[in-house]
């Protein structure tokens, strides 16, 4: 199975996957099993194109030709890669979750929400395996308009307005910013292809480079940079296995990926340098980062706050990106994966406080931990894991974008880092506290256990898994380090 | 005093009729007189094409003696096509007049603003 | 008589033969509508043919008459009137084959035959446009389209159509006549009428300040047909109170004839021997082409109707195509032809669909089609897509020409971000217009009508609307991603048309 | 002496569209666009234009008025004056004016032989018109010829104005627009009471259409051809019907016959163009009709003006069938 053929099939067969779900809507258990099997499917696909980029080939497939100078064609390097992985295999764990909640929740039309789903990881491993800006931007907008269903699928007036702000600003900032940008880079760089050391170098001058990169950060809405984060709390409506999708592995990741992807292979570390809106962006970043943090401390809605809680995590990874520098991209790539361990253990935890205890409120889980031990331990390593405490994967992923930061001479990032992994603590600690060690509120009725397994499974899975990637780091570090030939240090 | 002493005549003429033409089709609110104001707007167009064909001591394009070389004769060309656009015209103004019945039967009148006042109405 | 020698003028003989005929035999049940259909189909036939030939040996010529060009009247079929035949022949097919049923309900059985026969006509008058090479022969056949679209449009079913009609004939007529004129100034200083042979005598004018009042009555005659901004008053309402198939066929091509034709003139004749008319385009054309889109885009959006939406719509639309031209540059021009073949191709998926709805809920008006998407999903599902398209997003028809405007803006520096800025801000609000439509459709729940199962008159539409309907919408997405027809045609004729200006 | 006359033909074409313009009365003002036609007319014989002045008298003086008296008599007789704001179009069409009037002294002065219009096409169509179709009347060699496929589409045009009307007047009148019982009579039965108009009436019809074929079949040698004979036609019809009351000439001259007559003439015209593609030469190229190149483009003018000829009056005869018989149709 050579690897060019593998990359096809990883996107058809998500696509076979939504079709056969739409077909078998009517008996919900074959519908599941296609559910599952797809997610499988996608997840062996991925893993068999590992070895090969591990050893620093680059399998491509081109698909069609648009214009001259215009196609969707795909090619899988290191970035693309850790993003194809996380996304797919959390993407089994989210199935089995959804199809629990579903069920433990009896929500309606389930077949749309499944098939959207599947649409949807078939965009998010596509962006992950474009080749050019031209195919990252064409899924990025299938990726908007499959998810737009599950935002809005309760169908009730505020999951009609949250869904409306969830398209507005996504449809708004990519064809608002993000197309001009790219047909700007494509008129005067010649070509759109993700070639290492980008391709601006001699063709856009400084001026002009700056402008292009303020419309390409602030184009890329899934990176939820202030003021265009309005739509992440915004998609709160949607039932948690969504929010899980959305807040954890696939949108927006795809967004902080994009970033990553243009800022290192569209503009090159070096020629980014020169820019001077690397700073601003990077300074807006940062502001981002804290001024979340403190709105997250004031959210009661525990899903709010974990919505805020992934607005500020996000803008290390595009903190990372703007410090242009090699160590701090490594960093920005690992957190993609230490932030999706952690943050889809939350969000799994609190669909699980929901279905089994009905409680959204974080000053309602007092005393919780007695009842439903398991998920708030595995909330524990979560938010530990977000925070970058030690026996955690976050670490590592702090730690080298802050030693980016010094590489980039920008000390003073680190006193920024320090504060938000402070604010962390601060918003994600009190919920383990209260359910752990505070009494159980009077009134509350005996009947609350455990979630159902179906929830409980997945949610500890990805709780150990953020705690193997404490000790597994290093192979996700050389991966990261194959992005830039030559470095290797 | 010669014929071309004329001159520039016609043409002020032309443009001066384009203008009642086009006035009456702006501004009037009857729908019949409103056709016959684009009637006379298309009979200002056939008057500029006719006053170019004419030529100084020319008679008419027919040779009714086999032509001499030394004769002149006037330019047919503007005449062929003011014959097929004065057609054109009666054609439009006979669409417009049965429209312009239809419309009286449906809405009792051929004003505009009462026309617009019984849509409103509806 | 080798056929291949005659396609230029066969494409326009053949409806024109069959229209004296069809309008003479009495009609009875779908034989009109079938004559009507076949005509059409033949003549989308030809078309392609012809494009086949134009591709290959680039401008085809035919001398009528047997006489040479300047003393007779000649055809000459450039790669633009190629595409342009194209666009009129199949909107014509498309919106035949789409609509017998909807016909008969809106305009009843008696006198189809005599409505068929002017749509021939009006097929006949605008393929006559696009293929003759004479100037007076352009507004011949301008009235012939004209005269047969009056008609067409009279024979709506309410009687607003006739007020709507009378309004769209005082501004044809007023806008062909002074098209008239301004060939009549144009003949006056270079004394032919063949468009080609007319650039090349304007080289030694010598008074330039009648042929500027020529391009000037050129300019505001075809603006007026071709409803471009300030003059669009009539548009609106000719398309929604016309019989649904006659607003498709004229929504997809017919305002693009006028547009057609002025590129002709301001590209071929004016612009190389003019120095006044050049700022005079950019001058006047671009503001109102701004205008056009950001209003037209604006009125969509607070308009109710879905077919008066769709005419707005159009405005904006139109805007896009002269603001492409009046960039004065080869890209602008690719842009602009790219976008005459594309908008074709949304404007007359987005009318189907309205037109399906409205034939199986006899309203076209928003408010009271709520829930429509569940119970006619397939339609609404196809309104979605060709709307999808109209916004521009990828792997669309809409996309392509967005594509290229948005690089063709970008050649012109700062004023190019300002354009820039128009385009976005009315492509964004083409995104609130069409959400709007699907937020009634999608998540209203229907209303409860008495029968039970899918409510009374709002089942999905009948067999045969479906699939035209969704062969027209899966050609928008084709033609985003198999660009070559209309690009080639495009690259083809910017050359020509630029005359080796930059 | 003629420019006198020019003069004065001139100023009061213009003092005519005033006139139109301004009266309120809208059987005044159709009355007063009929002299405007022949005022323009008059104009078009002293600018040796013979065969468009016959044209406009018969059509725009002639058809026209008739149309605009049957359409008024069935709408409204006066004008409610209630204008739109008149100074804003004033103030614009004041302005495209003066450009006209700046722009006119660039002009060529009229009859100035040395004007680009006599240089380039027109002395091509003198000289050669003798040589290739030997037809006197260079107007008809160029309008059937020459040009032939502009007089095609102006036959379709006219064609699709008949079509037109048939089918917006296919619709009977609402009843409560019905004229009442014996209103409709008496504007039917036209002016049977008026004995000495009556029989100058019955003289004059006969000769009308006679010099309507004249008119028609002498084309090539004198002023007229197809338009102005169809509309002399028309106009005999016409007359007919005003005499003897409409519902006569609808019985004489029946509508669906029209309609296929004119049918036939339009197919007469196209099919003469396709016979010749048929015979090798290019669409309507009449010299491969017959032998000698000239006697076929002789016998194709000749079939090509009928065509028109006879497209052009059974239109006209069948709008006004169809405009005078409203009210009982």
């Amino acid at each position: 199975m050579n690897d060019s053929a593998l990359i096809p099939l990883s996107m058809g067969v998500p696509l076979l996957g939504a079709l056969s779900i739409a077909l078998t809507g009517r008996s919900p258990f074959l519908r599941d099993g296609f559910m599952i099997a797809s997610a499988v499917g996608v997840f062996a696909c991925v893993l068999g194109l590992l070895p090969t980029v591990q050893a620093g080939g680059r399998p491509s497939a081109h698909l069609l030709s648009i214009m001259p100078g215009l196609d969707l064609a795909f090619s899988v390097e290191p970035l693309g890669m850790i993003f194809a992985l996380v996304a797919s295999g959390l993407w089994i764990l989210t199935s089995i979750y959804a199809i629990g909640y579903m069920r433990g929740a009896e929500e309606k039309n389930q077949t749309r929400f499944f098939a959207c789903f599947s649409i949807a990881i078939f965009a998010a491993v596509g962006i992950a395996f474009a080749q050019n800006m031209f195919t990252l931007f064409v899924l990025y907008e299938v990726l908007s308009l499959s998810t737009y269903p599950l935002v809005a699928h309760k169908g009730n007036e505020e999951a009609k307005r949250g869904a409306r702000t969830y398209l507005g600003v996504l449809l708004g900032t990519s064809i608002g910013l993000l197309l001009p940008a790219m047909i700007a880079t494509w008129w005067l760089a010649g070509s759109l292809e993700f070639q290492p050391g980008g391709i601006m170098q001699g063709q856009v001058s400084p001026t002009v480079g700056s402008f292009l990169l303020l419309l390409y950060m602030f184009g890329i809405g899934k990176a939820a940079l202030m003021p265009f984060h309005r739509w992440l709390p915004a998609a709160m409506v949607a039932p948690t296995p969504v929010s899980a999708l959305l807040h954890a592995v696939a949108v927006v990741k795809a967004g902080v990926f994009s970033v990553l992807k243009v800022s290192t292979y569209l503009f090159g570390l070096d020629y980014l340098e020169t820019l001077w809106t690397s700073d601003l962006v990077m300074w807006v970043a940062a502001f981002t980062l804290l001024s979340a943090s403190l709105v997250a401390m004031q959210k009661t809605n525990l899903k709010a706050r974990l919505a805020y809680s992934t607005v500020s995590q996000l803008s290390y990874i595009v903190l990372a990106a703007m410090l242009a520098s090699q160590l701090a991209v490594v960093g920005g790539g690992m957190h993609i994966v230490m932030h999706a361990f952690g943050k889809i253990t939350l969000f799994f935890c609190a669909g699980a406080i929901y279905v089994a205890a009905h409680k959204t409120e974080i000053h309602e889980m007092d005393g919780l931990g007695r009842k439903m031990p398991i998920t708030l331990f595995a909330f524990l390593l979560g938010a530990l894991s977000v925070i970058g405490a030690p026996p955690l994967g976050g670490l590592w992923s702090k730690w080298h974008i802050m030693l980016g930061a010094v590489d980039a001479g920008h000390a003073l990032l680190i006193g920024v880092l320090l504060i938000s992994t402070l604010l962390n603590m601060a918003y994600l600690l009190p919920p383990v506290v209260r359910a752990f060690l505070l009494p159980p509120p009077k009134g509350t009725p005996e009947g609350i256990e455990e979630a159902p397994l179906m929830c409980l499974v997945p949610l500890s899975l990805t709780a150990l898994g953020a705690l193997t990637l404490f000790f597994m780091a290093d192979p996700l570090r050389n991966l990261m380090w194959t992005i830039f030939p030559g470095a290797g240090t | 005093m010669s014929i071309n002493s004329l001159g520039l005549y016609n043409y002020w003429i032309y443009g001066f009729v384009l203008v009642i033409g086009l006035y009456a089709v702006l501004v009037k609110g009857n729908y019949v007189k409103r056709m016959i104001g684009l009637s006379i707007f298309q009979g200002a167009a056939f008057l500029l094409y006719i006053t170019m064909d004419k030529i100084e001591g020319g008679t008419g394009p027919i040779f009714v003696t086999p032509p001499q070389p030394g004769d002149l004769f006037a330019n047919p060309l503007p005449q062929v096509l003011i014959l097929t656009a004065i057609v054109v015209g009666i054609a439009v103004t006979a669409l417009g007049l049965a429209i312009t019945i239809r419309i009286k039967e449906e809405y009792g009148t051929i004003e505009e603003s009462e026309i617009r006042e019984v849509d409103r109405q509806a | 008589m080798s056929l291949v020698h005659h396609l230029p003028i066969l494409v326009v003989l053949v409806p024109m033969f069959v229209a004296p005929l069809l309008a003479a035999v009495p009609s009875r049940g779908h034989l009109p509508w079938l004559i009507a259909s076949l005509t059409s189909l033949m003549t989308f036939a030809l078309a392609i043919g012809l494009t086949g030939q134009v591709l290959a040996h680039g401008t085809v010529t035919y001398e009528l008459g047997g006489w040479p060009v300047p003393f007779g009247i000649g055809l000459a079929v450039s790669p633009l009137s190629a595409l342009m035949l194209l666009v009129i022949t199949g909107a014509s097919l498309m919106a035949l084959l789409w609509g017998p049923a909807s016909m008969t309900s809106e305009v009843g059985h008696q006198h189809q035959s005599l409505l068929y026969a002017s749509w021939l006509l009006a097929l006949c008058g605008l393929s006559g446009i696009a293929v003759t090479g004479d100037a007076f022969n352009i507004f011949v056949f301008m009235e012939i389209s004209s005269l047969a679209s009056y008609v067409m449009v009279a024979a709506g079913p309410k009687r607003q159509a006739l007020t709507a009609t009378f309004k769209y004939l005082i501004t044809g007529t007023v806008g062909a006549t002074f098209y008239l004129i301004g060939v009549g100034y144009l003949y006056m200083m270079t004394g032919t009428l063949n468009v080609a042979d007319m650039a090349v005598r304007l080289a030694d004018v010598s008074s330039t300040m009648p042929v500027l009042i020529a391009s000037g009555f050129i300019l505001v005659g075809l603006a007026l047909k071709a409803a471009l901004f300030p003059m669009h008053a009539w548009m609106p309402n000719a398309y929604r109170f016309a019989p649904t198939p006659v607003a498709i066929f004229f929504a997809a091509c017919s305002t693009k004839v006028a547009l057609f034709v002025l590129i002709r003139f301001d590209f071929l004749i004016l612009m190389p021997h003019l120095p006044g008319h050049a700022d005079m385009l950019i001058g006047l054309l671009m503001p109102l082409s701004v205008a056009a889109m950001l209003v037209g885009s604006t009125v969509a959006i607070f308009e109710r109707d879905l077919k008066r939406m769709l005419g707005y719509s159009s405005v904006a639309q139109i805007g896009y195509i002269v603001l492409a031209f009046s960039l004065l540059s080869t890209a602008g021009l690719t842009a602009a032809i790219v976008h005459i073949f594309n908008h074709g191709l949304i404007k007359g998926a987005l009318f189907m669909a309205v037109g399906t709805l409205v034939l199986r809920t006899g309203t076209s008006r928003l408010d009271d089609l709520p829930g429509i998407g569940k119970t006619m999903p397939l339609t609404t599902l196809a309104f979605c897509l060709a709307g999808v398209s109209l916004i521009g997003v990828p792997l669309t028809a809409g996309f392509i020409s967005k594509w290229y405007l948005i690089s063709a803006v970008l050649e012109h520096g700062s004023l190019g971000l300002v354009l820039l800025g128009a385009i976005l801000l009315s492509s964004l609000m083409a995104v609130v217009y069409i959400w709007k439509v699907v937020e009634v459709a999608y998540f209203r729940d229907p209303p409860a009508e008495s029968g039970g199962g899918t409510p009374l008159g709002r089942r999905e539409a009948p067999l045969g609307m479906m699939i035209v309907l969704w062969i027209v919408v899966g050609a928008n997405f084709w033609f985003g991603l198999d660009t070559r027809l209309p690009l080639g045609l495009a690259n083809m004729e910017a050359p020509l048309l630029m005359g080796g200006q930059r | 002496m003629i420019t006198v006359l020019g003069l004065f033909t001139l100023t009061f074409l213009v003092i005519a569209a005033l006139a139109t313009v301004q009266s309120r009365n809208l059987f005044v003002a159709s009355m007063w666009f009929c002299i405007f036609s022949l005022m323009m007319a008059a104009n078009f014989l002293i600018l040796d234009a013979a065969d468009v002045a016959l044209t406009e008298a018969a059509v725009g003086a002639g058809v026209s008025t008739v149309l605009f008296m049957g359409a008024l008599s069935l709408t409204a007789e006066h004008e409610h004056v209630r204008e739109r704001s008149g100074w804003l179009p004033a103030l614009v069409l004041g302005l495209l004016f003066a450009v006209l009037f700046a722009a006119s002294f660039e002009q060529p002065r009229l009859g100035d032989p040395l004007a680009p219009v006599h240089q380039h096409v027109a002395p091509f169509y003198l000289s050669e018109t003798p040589r290739l179709i030997d037809i006197p009347n260079v107007v008809t060699a160029i309008l059937a010829s020459f040009r032939g496929y502009d007089t095609l589409g102006e036959v379709l045009v006219v064609f699709t104005a008949g079509i037109g009307v048939l089918s917006v007047l296919s619709f009977s009148p609402k009843k409560n627009q019905q004229l009442s019982g014996e209103g409709v009579a008496e504007r039917v039965r036209g002016v049977q009471h008026h004995a000495i108009l009556r029989v100058a009436g019955k003289l004059i019809i006969p000769l009308l259409m006679l010099f309507a074929l004249v008119v028609q079949f002498h084309g090539e040698y004198s002023p007229g051809g197809g338009f102005s004979a169809g509309a002399l036609f028309a106009a005999a019809v016409m007359l007919y019907g005003i005499l003897e009351g409409a519902d006569r000439s609808a019985k004489a001259m029946p509508q669906d016959w029209m309609l296929r007559l004119a049918a036939l003439g339009a197919m007469l015209y196209i099919g003469v163009g396709i016979v010749c593609m048929m015979l090798g030469g290019n669409f309507l190229d009449y010299s491969v009709l017959s032998s000698k190149p000239v006697a076929g483009q002789q016998l194709g003018i000749l079939l090509v003006e009928f065509g028109v000829g006879l497209t052009v009056s059974t239109v006209l005869i069948m709008i006004f069938n169809a405009i005078a018989n409203r009210s009982t149709y």
